[in-house]
This record gives structure tokens, C-alpha cells and sequence, in this order.
């Protein structure tokens, strides 16, 4: 699909979107439940900030701001999380490796960020002189872009949800693969085989591990009943006996739907083990190999807002959103056990980072095609039963518990056989 | 292990056309090398492979060596009586000889199969300009391959039957042979001549002195 | 007639450049500044999608000519020249080119010089199959964890040797008939502290990764190599075991004190990357061995052989070929004397170009990748294979 | 089970995660220029001139014998004797010069010396704006005392003490049945024995 129309297209569905009365009628000064704890000043904080720089406008031109200020808010904290992000990474890594990590700019390394900004922007912007200077201009610019939309459907707290769509979850998915277009778009432009080859790889990876992405939180979907993320956060409030946490993630079919969602997670934001597109020590930096300076600084902030957005996704839909974990806990703003969560599983993107070696592309897309498919595809089996079963009481409840873990960890350990029939660790004789 | 007197009576019966001569090693613990003749070194390289006493499959190291061509000057003594009856005069006589030089190619064979070796393998060019090719005996062992190709690149020794002889190390526009002894280095290896002061103050020198003796 | 074996086989799996079904064939310029070359080195790489159709080696980028340097420097000149070789083993390059001009000289050696050079060895095997562990899983995309692992227990050696020999890397120790400088009790005592160190360092590395899925299933049946190539092609050292044959120097030929120690001899099965690399994992564990054994057996004594010269060093014509089992493969020197200060000829035989040979046989119709962690197991370092 | 060695690795990184916060042995960083570390004896860069006195120039130890700029395998040591008026040796350089930027550090020269008068320094921070002049040292740059070799080198430096009190032993007991005003007749002592 080419680029000119992936966006005709994409366009198409934005407008057709009925956009006003889901704004004006999401966004507008919200009505609290009762109640709330004592904490309910600070849970309101966000609103009631915007709700006194918009409170004297007009009412008309009240859902705008509210949509500016929200669009000004997600730029500023993600770019600054961005920021931070980098800094993070290399420390931890660095830690990891038993280094300081930066540690030179600023104290302890704090500054460093700015740092690589300043470098990053004044570096000269390299184009070749084969490049298709349009599309190797438009590739960082749509990249950032399409990540940064994203992050509108997903619920930082509670109502505190930017646009508030009825299919948020398809939405979000629709924007985010687009996101492999852009880095084919950079590896086509950029007129460097390396590039190139990386840009086939991006596409093969988009191919492949879209459909284990979109079928593992599809029992999700079956079991919160709501494709909006705002009814998926609904449904995973609550406590068991205020200790456990309706999350999906506890669920065997929402667990096994977290594992693979979270590997396809790291092959769509094209983290390591599944840096393929940009394997440094095979495509020299793929389709990264012909930027510089701005729009290499681009690629760099796409590529962490993207993980971000992914992250926000998966919290939203398995780990209970903004929901505390533990009923005594829920005096903490929800936006802040949001960003817990979210930093959590960033933290594990890096950890991940640290270990793992990388895969072969066509492991790559074996892995995904007959290891991520099929399990995903069976999940969908485990999460239907696990809905039909809901009334199960009792003894019942056993069975219930037995059957999907059957369901869950059988097919992992059959297909995980199948691997290690192939690749096993060997014995070794003496001489 | 035979030793290379041995082998060198074995290949001599198995190939009677084939010259094969022992080139002594005065060095404590070194051992005679075998010369063969270019035409039989590759028959007799597969008979050293393959020969089950032998076996010697893994040639280890091969390497050229130039021999240019040495004046040798030798001294005779003769002593003539003295037509007249005084006593016997010596007389020295000195005559020059010049030895021609030529181009060696010396094959190190072990054999993994036994665990022996080595035997070491010479085989020489006619001279150092135009009889310069040998066969090579990268058919019989691979590991010849990028060793002749280097030879062929510092010494200039052109191997037949080689699958693939390029230069190695230096670059393929490269002429003459560096690791031959009477190469003279260029002023610059590179084409241009570089704005390094003493680069240049080289290359004006040699440059400008042929046109000064008029001689092109 | 016996069969010749066929040259390089890239002929057969190159079909034509523009097929109208398949599209064209990509060739790519890999090197000689690429990540993942080890240094200077380039390949022509003739891809078909991301499967390697054809692969040329070009060398030469870092050619200084070692050998002609050599025969235009005296014998002594040559030590510091050696280090420069294979720069992670200045040690065993040194240790080879003694060895050829002792044989060259007819010259002994102390026994405590003897056991020195074994234990330097055998840390030179440790740092640099370490090193390697470190660059073939950088190589495989893990980002530097392993590498910086494995280059924390290398400074420890490294350190050792600037202790003994006043430099990290380019050491210049051995001397025609003994060492330079004596070991002190408290180096050596250092080096068992390190010795005895290194297992647990070894466990801790082989939980990080060998059991790693991604890298099993990264390296297995990657690069396989036939016992019958590696034995035509002069394939040495780790990589040769690895194909199943069994012929390590130090078992065979019994240079230095060899013979005295009692340790194994790894062989791999399949000849894949995965065995190059667990090959050498075991190696190290048997390096262990050995030194522990010399450490504990070094007899107090002189270092260098009285008669042995350092000035005015002419040994009588002559040739000779040394070669011992240096951790990369068989390294050897081939000096021919003519009695005068500098030797005539001046050969390396070095192990890292002559492994290079079946790097095309190893990586067709592997991926492009594949091609990265087949050249990153056999091990080169770029100083020894252009000299 | 499919999974354990990405497990284990993953508890190994987290590991040495947590252990280069307080183990010394994982974190193994030196912060260079803060924290200097103590280099070791035998330590070698470049070389430099031992001379003993107080005068540089005059006490240098080196009798430009030339055997060391022979030697040299880079070619990096240019030597020319000192002569006095009447055109004899003064058995001192005129110039010493030593292109640091061509020596490989290799210490032959110290080996080769027999008159213990070029040692190995220690001191690296010698980077310079200036690549031709500023690498080039020259005899004033080179001479360094005999209680900054001792400093640097104190077990080397003693047996070089003990071997040139000995030489200079042996050549009193020589030169005193012989005629006593040749110091030129003084024989270069062996060379030292390789040092601890």
C-alpha cells in the first residue's frame, strides 16, 4: 500500500468519526461520583486546573481548549518522559553492564538529555543526493506524528481520557501500525540498500506481528464487553475481598493475552530482541543509516513515544489502568498508579533491552506466524470460555481455573516442544 | 614419520620423471625440505595426501621466498711449478659467476589424520621475470588459497589452476611486488600527491630531476 | 587422479543477476567500516532478499607489510612487531616467534621461563575467548551486556600483564631463550586470585546467555562446517574442534611444557556457530586447569638462558618453522637465516586469514545476519590477517 | 520448558543490576582524571634519560654510543655525539632527540643500553596541540633525575645501582695499576640482568 493512500484512507475513517458530541460531551466538567475518598482534590487536580483556564470561555469554544490543552499536556509530559527515557535507559543499561552510564552533564548525568538535544539539532541534516528528498523529509515528521496520536484514546486517570471514542482500541492500533509505514517510507527514500533492507524488514515485521498484537487483546475486549478503553478500565475495577484486583492480567486467558501482547509490543516498537529494521551490527542503523541530526532526533522520539503508547496500552487493557492495585491503596490519584504502571513496563522494555540478544528475521516471523498466531488463536478459545463461564461458583470455580490454565499453558508447552526438538543445549565430548 | 630421505627415495620410484632433490637445513633442529620440478609438484602433492603413510592433509603454511640473482665470486688455487726451477708459485685465480635468481614457493604439510610433520615442500620458478608460474596445489589443498594468492600478490608468482588469483593485500591497481628484494618503495603510495610538505617535496624531487638531465 | 577439492563454491548459487521472476540481486558493500567487521575488513556481499548468494573477502586495509618489516629489522626488532599481530595475544605471538628463532638458534629455555610462558598462554586463551564470547553476542544484537561483562574479566588479565610486562596489550615479554622480566610471589599470587575468579565468572556469563533460546536458535546449524573442509582448508584452533577433529598443537606437537599438564581437548559435533562458540567456552574451562597445575608446580630458578643473547643476536644460516596453538589457531613463523643480523625471510603464518577461508563455504545461503555472527565466531583480528 | 534461558538471563542482568550498587567487584568503573589509579612498576610508555647530579645536560648517564637508536625498531632515537673543540668525543650527545609520536614503547632501547642511561618513564598525560614539534623531545625534555627514576621504578632502579657500583668498582681496581687518568678506557659493564 503506498503511502498516498494508507492516508487517504486513514484520513477517511478520522473524518468520518463524529467527533463534537463525543468531545463536548466527554470532556465537560466532569460530575464526581459520590463517594470518593478525602483524596478527591488531589484525584481532580488535572480537570480542575483545566477547567479554570477554560471556565471563562465561551461555551462553544470551551471543547477546543479543553482538546488544545489536552493535546499541549500529552506533547509536553511525553516528550519530557522522552527525555527522560533516554537518560533512564542509558543508566540502567549502563548499571547493568556494572558503568555509571552518563554521568558528565549536570548532576549525575540529569542534563544529559539536553545534551544530546543541543548536539542533535545543531549536527548538519545530511540528505544524500539519490534520496527522494520528499518522502526522506516526510518520513520523521509522519513517524512522530502517528505515534503521538495514539496516545489520545488512552486513559491516564480517571476521566481523564483526551477523546473518548467507542472503538478507542481500534483506533489506537490503526495509528500505531501505521507507524511501520513511516520507517519503510525512510528506508525507501533514503536510497541506501542498507536502508532498504531494513525498510523490508520493518514491513515484514508490520505483517507479522500486527495479528498477534490485535488477537491478544481481543479476549480482553470479550471479557470487558467494550472496545472503548474507557469501559475497559470499567471493567476491571474492583477488588476480591479488596486485595485482589479484577485486572485482566489475572485471568488466565487476559495472562496468556499480556505475554503476547507484550512480544508483539516490543517487535511493533522495534525494541530489542526485535530491532531488526535497525540491527545495528548487520544494517549499520538500517533506516536510521541516512539521517542526521533533527530528523534522526526524530526517529529517536518516535520510536520512545511509541513504546510509551504501547505500554499506556497494555496497562489500559490488561494490567487495570489507573485502577490501584489494592482497595487501600486508592487514596493515591489514579494518574499516578497509571504512571507507576507505565514506568514499570518501560523499565521492563529496558531490562529486556539489556539481555536479550536479537532474532533472525525469518525467526522473526516464524516466531510470530506459528508460535504467537496459534496460542493467540486459542486464547481466543480460552477467553470465550472464561466469559461463558462467568457464573461458575463454588467447586466450579476450580474447574473453571483448571480448564483455562489447561487451555493457556498446554499449547505453550506443546509448541514449546516443537523449539526445543530443534534447539537444545548439546553435551560436548573430550578429545 | 619417514624421514625426508625416505620419501624423497619413494616419490623417486613412484615418479620417474618427476626431479626430486633434498635441500639440506644446517639450522640444530630443522629437517631437509624436498625440491620437486613445477611440471610433477601437483601429482606429487596429491601422492603426499593421499598416500596412507603419509597422509599428510593439512598444508600448514605456504610461502614464497626470492632468491635474486647473487655474483658468487670463487677463488681457485692453482699451483704451478716454476719452468725455471724456484719454488712452485700459487697462483690465485678469481672467477665471477653469477648464480640466476629465482622465485620459491615452500608448502609446511602436516597430517592431522597421524599427527605428523612436517614435510616440507619447495618448488621453484625458472627465474624472477618471465618463467614465474607454478602450478597451484590449491586443488589439492584449500588452504592455499588466500596463502598463493598472497604470494602471488608480494612476490609475483602467477599460480595455474588457481581458482580465483587476484592480489590480496595490496589493491588490484597496485603494480610490483613488495615483498620482493629488490623493490623500491614509491615516494607516495597513494596517486595523488598528498599537500603533506615532505610528500610533496619527494615527489618534486622526483619528478624534476629526470627533466633536468633531459632524460624523459 | 584424486579428487580436487572444488574452490569456492559461490558459482552454483548465483543465478542470473536479473531474473524476471525473482527481481535483482542486491549487492552490498559490506565493510570495511561496518559495525560488525571486526575491524578494517570488507566484504562483497551478493544478496538475494536477505540470503547470501555470494561472498567475496577483500582484505588488505590494514596491510603494513609485517614481513617485510621483519626481514629489515634485527631479530629482537621483530618481538615488539609480533605484539602488533593479533593484538589481543601479544603473549602467544610472541611465544611462536621465540619458539621458531630458538629452533632457528638451537637455544634452551629455564624451566621457570617455561612455565611463565605456559601461564601467560593460558591467560592470553582466557582473555581471548572471552572477548570473543563478548563480540559474537554483540554481534548477535545483545546490546553490549555481554560484551561489557566479558571485558570486566579481561581488564583483570590485562592488568596482570601490565604488572609483568609494563603493558596492557603490547607486551613485548618473551626473549630468545627466556622471559624479560620475573614473575614476583605477589603476581603470582594475583594471578591465582584471578584464576580461581574465573569459574564463577564462566557459570554466571553461561547462565546469561548459553541457555538463551534466541541465541541457540540464533547459532545452531548456522555455519556448518565439514571436518573434510576444515582439514583441506588448514582450519586451527577452536574452529577446527569444533568441527569434530581432534588436533590441538599442545597435545600434538608438545611445545613448551605441554606434555607435563593434564587437561582435555573439547570437540564439538556439528560444526556449527553454536559449537565454535561453546567449543571455547569449554577451552577456557580447561585454561583453568592448566594454570591452576602451573601455578602450582613453578619452580623458583633463573629466566633466561646465560648463553642467550640480546645484543648482536646471529644465528647461523638456517631455517626453521615454529608454530604453537595460539587461541585463534595454529601460529606460525617461518624464519630463514643467512647469518647476518636480520633474518633473510620472515614469515607469519596467521591463523586468522587462513580461517577466513571457508567463510564463503560457510555463509551461502545463510541470511545476511548469519553472515555477521559465522564471521564473528570464527575470530579475526584484522592486525594479523592484513599484517 | 521453552523460556527458563531468557529467564536466567534476565536474572542475571537484574543481578548485576542491583550488585554495581554496592559490589565493588561488579562495578568496576575508574573514573580517570578524579580517580588516578596507581600504575604499576613495571609500567612503560615512553623513555626518557637518567642523569645523575644536579645538571642535567652534563650528568646525563648517555655516552651517544648509538646503540640504541641501532636498535630501535621504529627508527624513533637520532643521535649526534658531542665533540669538543679539538673534534673528539666528549662521550655525550649533542642532540637526543626521540619522536614519541613513531615509538611503540617497546623498551628495547632500555634493554640494550649498557650504560643504564635510557629507562622507561611513566608519565602519559603528554598529549599536545602540536603533533610535529611538540612530540619531538628533545635532550632537555628527555633528562630526568636519578631520584625520579627511583621514584618511579625503586626496585629496578636499585639493582641498576648495585650493577653500575659494581662496574664502577671493577674499573678502580682496573684503572689503578693502569694509568690512572683514562676514564675513556672504562668498559661498558654487562648488561644489566632483566629486571624484577
Amino acid at each position: 500500500m503506498s503511502p498516498a493512500v494508507w492516508f487517504g484512507e486513514v484520513g477517511a475513517s478520522l473524518l468520518a468519526m463524529d467527533w463534537t458530541p463525543a468531545i463536548a460531551s466527554k470532556l465537560a466538567p466532569t460530575v464526581f461520583p459520590t463517594g470518593q475518598t478525602e483524596s478527591a482534590f488531589a484525584e481532580r487536580l488535572p480537570l480542575l486546573l483545566r477547567d479554570a483556564v477554560t471556565g471563562s470561555l465561551p461555551e462553544p469554544w470551551r471543547w477546543l481548549a479543553n482538546s488544545l490543552i489536552a493535546i499541549v499536556a500529552i506533547i509536553v509530559i511525553f516528550a519530557s518522559l522522552f527525555a527522560l527515557l533516554t537518560l533512564a535507559e542509558r543508566k540502567i543499561l549502563g548499571r547493568v553492564q556494572n558503568r555509571p552510564g552518563p554521568n558528565r552533564t549536570g548532576w549525575g548525568g540529569i542534563l544529559q538529555p539536553l545534551a544530546d538535544g543541543i548536539k542533535m539539532l545543531t549536527k548538519e541534516d545530511i540528505v544524500p543526493a539519490a534520496a527522494d528528498r520528499l518522502l526522506h523529509f516526510l518520513a520523521p515528521v509522519v513517524l512522530l506524528a502517528l505515534s503521538i496520536v495514539t496516545f489520545a484514546v488512552i486513559p491516564y486517570g480517571r476521566h481523564l481520557v483526551p477523546v473518548e471514542l467507542d472503538a478507542a482500541v481500534l483506533y489506537f492500533f490503526a495509528a500505531g501500525a501505521a507507524t511501520e509505514l513511516a520507517i519503510f517510507m525512510a528506508g525507501w527514500a533514503s536510497r541506501n540498500k542498507y536502508s532498504l533492507l531494513a525498510a523490508m524488514r520493518a514491513l515484514a515485521q508490520l505483517i507479522s506481528y500486527e495479528l498477534p498484537l490485535l488477537l491478544a487483546f481481543v479476549p480482553v475486549v470479550m471479557l470487558a464487553g467494550s472496545l472503548a478503553t474507557t469501559g475497559i478500565v470499567a471493567a476491571q475495577g474492583g477488588w476480591l475481598g479488596g486485595v485482589l484486583p479484577h485486572w485482566h492480567v489475572l485471568t488466565p486467558p487476559g495472562f496468556a493475552g499480556f505475554v503476547i501482547f507484550m512480544i508483539a509490543a516490543l517487535a511493533e516498537s522495534n525494541r530489542s530482541p526485535f530491532d531488526l529494521p535497525e540491527a545495528e551490527s548487520e544494517l549499520i542503523a538500517g533506516h536510521l543509516t541516512e539521517y542526521s541530526g533533527f530528523k534522526y532526533a526524530l526517529f529517536f522520539m518516535a520510536e520512545y513515544l511509541g513504546m510509551c503508547a504501547l505500554s499506556g496500552m497494555a496497562v489500559t487493557l490488561f494490567l487495570g489502568g489507573w485502577h490501584a492495585p489494592l482497595a487501600a491503596l486508592e487514596f493515591i490519584p489514579s494518574y499516578v498508579w497509571f504512571a507507576v504502571k507505565l514506568l514499570a513496563l518501560l523499565l521492563g522494555f529496558i531490562w529486556i533491552r539489556a539481555t536479550f540478544p536479537r532474532l533472525r528475521i525469518d525467526q522473526l516471523t516464524r516466531l510470530a506466524w506459528k508460535f504467537l498466531v496459534p496460542l493467540a488463536l486459542i486464547n481466543l478459545l480460552t477467553g470465550g470460555f472464561w466469559v461463558l463461564t462467568t457464573h461458575w461458583t463454588g467447586g466450579m470455580l476450580v474447574v473453571r481455573w483448571a480448564i483455562a490454565l489447561v487451555l493457556v499453558v498446554g499449547p505453550f508447552l506443546a509448541l514449546g516442544r516443537q523449539f526445543q526438538a530443534r534447539y537444545a543445549p548439546r553435551t560436548y565430548r573430550y578429545a | 614419520m619417514e624421514t625426508p630421505e625416505q620419501i624423497q627415495a619413494r616419490l623417486a620410484a613412484r615418479f620417474p620423471a618427476a626431479a626430486v632433490t633434498l635441500v639440506p637445513n644446517p639450522a640444530p633442529a630443522g629437517m631437509a625440505a624436498l625440491l620437486v620440478d613445477a611440471a610433477h609438484a601437483r601429482q606429487i602433492a596429491f601422492f603426499l595426501r593421499e598416500d596412507p603413510e603419509l597422509k599428510l592433509d593439512y598444508c600448514s603454511n605456504a610461502t614464497g621466498i626470492d632468491w635474486p640473482e647473487k655474483e658468487i665470486v670463487e677463488t681457485t688455487r692453482s699451483t704451478l711449478a716454476d719452468p725455471a726451477g724456484g719454488p712452485p708459485r700459487t697462483i690465485e685465480q678469481k672467477t665471477k659467476r653469477i648464480q640466476p635468481g629465482y622465485l620459491e614457493v615452500v608448502y609446511h604439510l602436516y597430517s592431522m589424520a597421524r599427527k605428523h610433520g612436517p614435510v616440507i615442500l619447495r618448488v621453484r620458478t625458472g627465474n624472477r621475470t618471465d618463467q614465474v608460474t607454478l602450478p597451484s596445489l590449491t586443488p589439492v589443498w584449500r588452504s592455499c588459497e588466500f596463502q598463493e594468492r598472497e604470494i602471488y600478490d608480494l612476490f609475483g608468482i602467477t599460480f595455474e589452476g588457481h581458482p580465483d588469483l587476484r592480489r590480496l593485500l595490496m589493491w588490484d591497481e597496485f603494480t610490483g611486488h613488495p615483498m620482493r628484494k629488490d623493490y623500491v618503495e614509491p615516494d607516495d603510495y597513494e596517486w595523488e600527491p598528498t599537500p603533506h610538505e615532505e610528500v610533496l617535496e619527494k615527489a618534486k624531487r622526483h619528478y624534476a630531476a629526470p627533466e633536468k638531465e633531459g632524460t624523459p | 587422479m584424486t579428487t580436487a577439492f572444488t574452490p569456492t563454491p559461490s558459482g552454483a548459487h548465483v543465478r542470473a543477476v536479473h531474473d524476471p521472476f525473482h527481481g535483482d540481486l542486491l549487492e552490498i558493500s559490506m565493510g570495511p567500516h561496518h559495525p560488525s567487521t571486526h575491524g578494517v575488513f570488507r566484504m562483497m556481499v551478493t544478496l538475494d532478499g536477505e540470503n547470501v548468494v555470494k561472498l567475496k573477502p577483500v582484505f588488505g586495509y590494514l596491510h603494513r607489510n609485517h614481513e617485510k618489516l621483519g626481514e629489515n629489522t634485527s631479530y629482537l626488532g621483530s618481538m615488539p612487531y609480533t605484539d602488533r599481530l593479533d593484538y589481543f595475544c601479544s603473549m602467544t605471538n610472541n611465544w611462536a616467534y621465540a619458539l621458531a628463532v630458538e629452533k632457528l638458534a638451537g637455544q634452551p629455555v629455564p624451566e621457570r621461563a617455561e612455565y611463565l610462558r605456559v601461564i601467560l598462554a593460558e591467560l592470553t586463551r582466557l582473555l581471548n575467548h572471552t572477548c570473543l564470547a563478548g563480540f559474537l553476542l554483540q554481534d548477535t544484537g545483545a546490546s553490549g551486556t555481554p560484551l561489557m561483562y566479558a571485558f570486566r574479566e579481561r581488564e583483570k588479565i590485562l592488568d596482570l600483564f601490565e604488572a609483568l610486562s609494563g603493558s596492557r596489550m603490547m607486551c613485548n615479554y618473551q626473549r630468545f631463550g627466556g622471559c624479560r622480566i620475573d614473575a614476583t610471589p605477589a603476581w603470582l599470587a594475583a594471578v591465582r586470585g584471578i584464576v580461581d575468579g574465573y569459574g564463577a565468572f564462566l557459570d554466571e556469563y553461561e547462565e546469561l546467555i548459553t541457555g538463551n533460546e534466541i541465541l541457540l536458535a540464533r547459532t545452531q546449524n548456522v555455519g556448518v562446517l565439514s571436518p573434510a573442509l576444515a582439514v583441506s582448508a588448514g582450519i586451527t584452533g577452536p574452529m577446527l574442534r569444533a568441527a569434530g577433529v581432534d588436533y590441538d598443537l599442545r597435545k600434538v606437537d608438545g611445545y613448551g611444557l605441554y606434555p607435563r599438564f593434564d587437561f582435555r581437548v573439547p570437540l564439538g559435533a556439528h560444526g556449527d556457530t553454536y559449537d565454535r562458540y561453546m567449543v571455547r567456552m569449554l577451552e577456557m574451562r580447561e585454561s583453568i586447569g592448566i594454570l591452576r597445575q602451573a601455578l602450582a608446580a613453578i619452580p623458583d630458578g633463573p629466566i633466561m638462558d646465560p648463553k642467550a643473547k640480546i645484543r648482536g643476536f646471529r644465528p647461523k644460516p638456517g631455517e626453521a618453522y615454529g608454530r604453537i596453538e595460539g587461541p585463534k589457531g595454529e601460529i606460525g613463523f617461518y624464519l630463514i637465516s643467512d647469518g647476518t643480523p636480520n633474518p633473510y625471510r620472515y614469515r607469519v603464518r596467521p591463523p586468522s586469514l587462513i580461517n577466513l577461508t571457508v567463510l564463503e563455504d560457510l555463509c551461502l545461503g545463510h541470511t545476511l545476519a548469519d553472515a555477521v555472527i559465522i564471521l564473528g565466531s570464527i575470530d579475526i583480528v584484522l592486525g594479523e590477517v592484513d599484517r | 520448558m521453552l523460556g527458563t534461558g531468557l529467564l536466567k538471563g534476565l536474572a542475571v542482568t537484574a543481578k548485576n543490576f542491583v550488585g554495581s550498587f554496592h559490589d565493588p567487584k561488579r562495578y568496576t568503573t575508574v573514573e580517570y582524571p578524579e580517580q588516578p589509579t596507581k600504575l604499576p612498576e613495571n609500567y612503560r610508555n615512553f623513555p626518557f634519560l637518567v642523569f645523575d647530579g644536579e645538571q642535567p645536560i652534563d650528568g646525563l648517564r648517555c655516552v651517544a654510543c648509538k646503540i640504541c637508536e641501532a636498535e630501535c625498531p621504529p627508527q624513533c632515537i637520532y643521535i649526534i655525539p658531542d665533540r669538543d673543540e679539538k673534534g673528539r668525543p666528549t662521550k655525550k650527545p649533542k642532540v637526543f632527540d626521540l619522536d614519541v609520536s613513531v615509538c611503540m614503547s617497546c623498551q628495547i632501547c632500555v634493554e640494550v643500553c649498557p650504560f643504564d642511561a635510557i629507562k622507561m618513564d611513566q608519565h602519559f598525560e603528554i598529549a599536545t596541540a602540536d603533533r610535529f614539534n611538540g612530540l619531538l623531545l628533545h635532550r632537555e625534555d628527555l633528562a630526568k633525575s636519578d631520584a625520579y627514576y627511583h621514584s618511579i621504578h625503586p626496585t629496578e632502579a636499585a639493582q641498576v645501582d648495585e650493577i653500575l657500583a659494581e662496574a664502577k668498582r671493577k674499573a678502580e681496581a682496573k684503572a689503578k695499576p693502569a694509568a690512572p687518568a683514562a676514564p675513556a678506557a672504562v668498559k661498558p659493564p654487562e648488561p644489566p640482568a632483566p629486571a624484577v
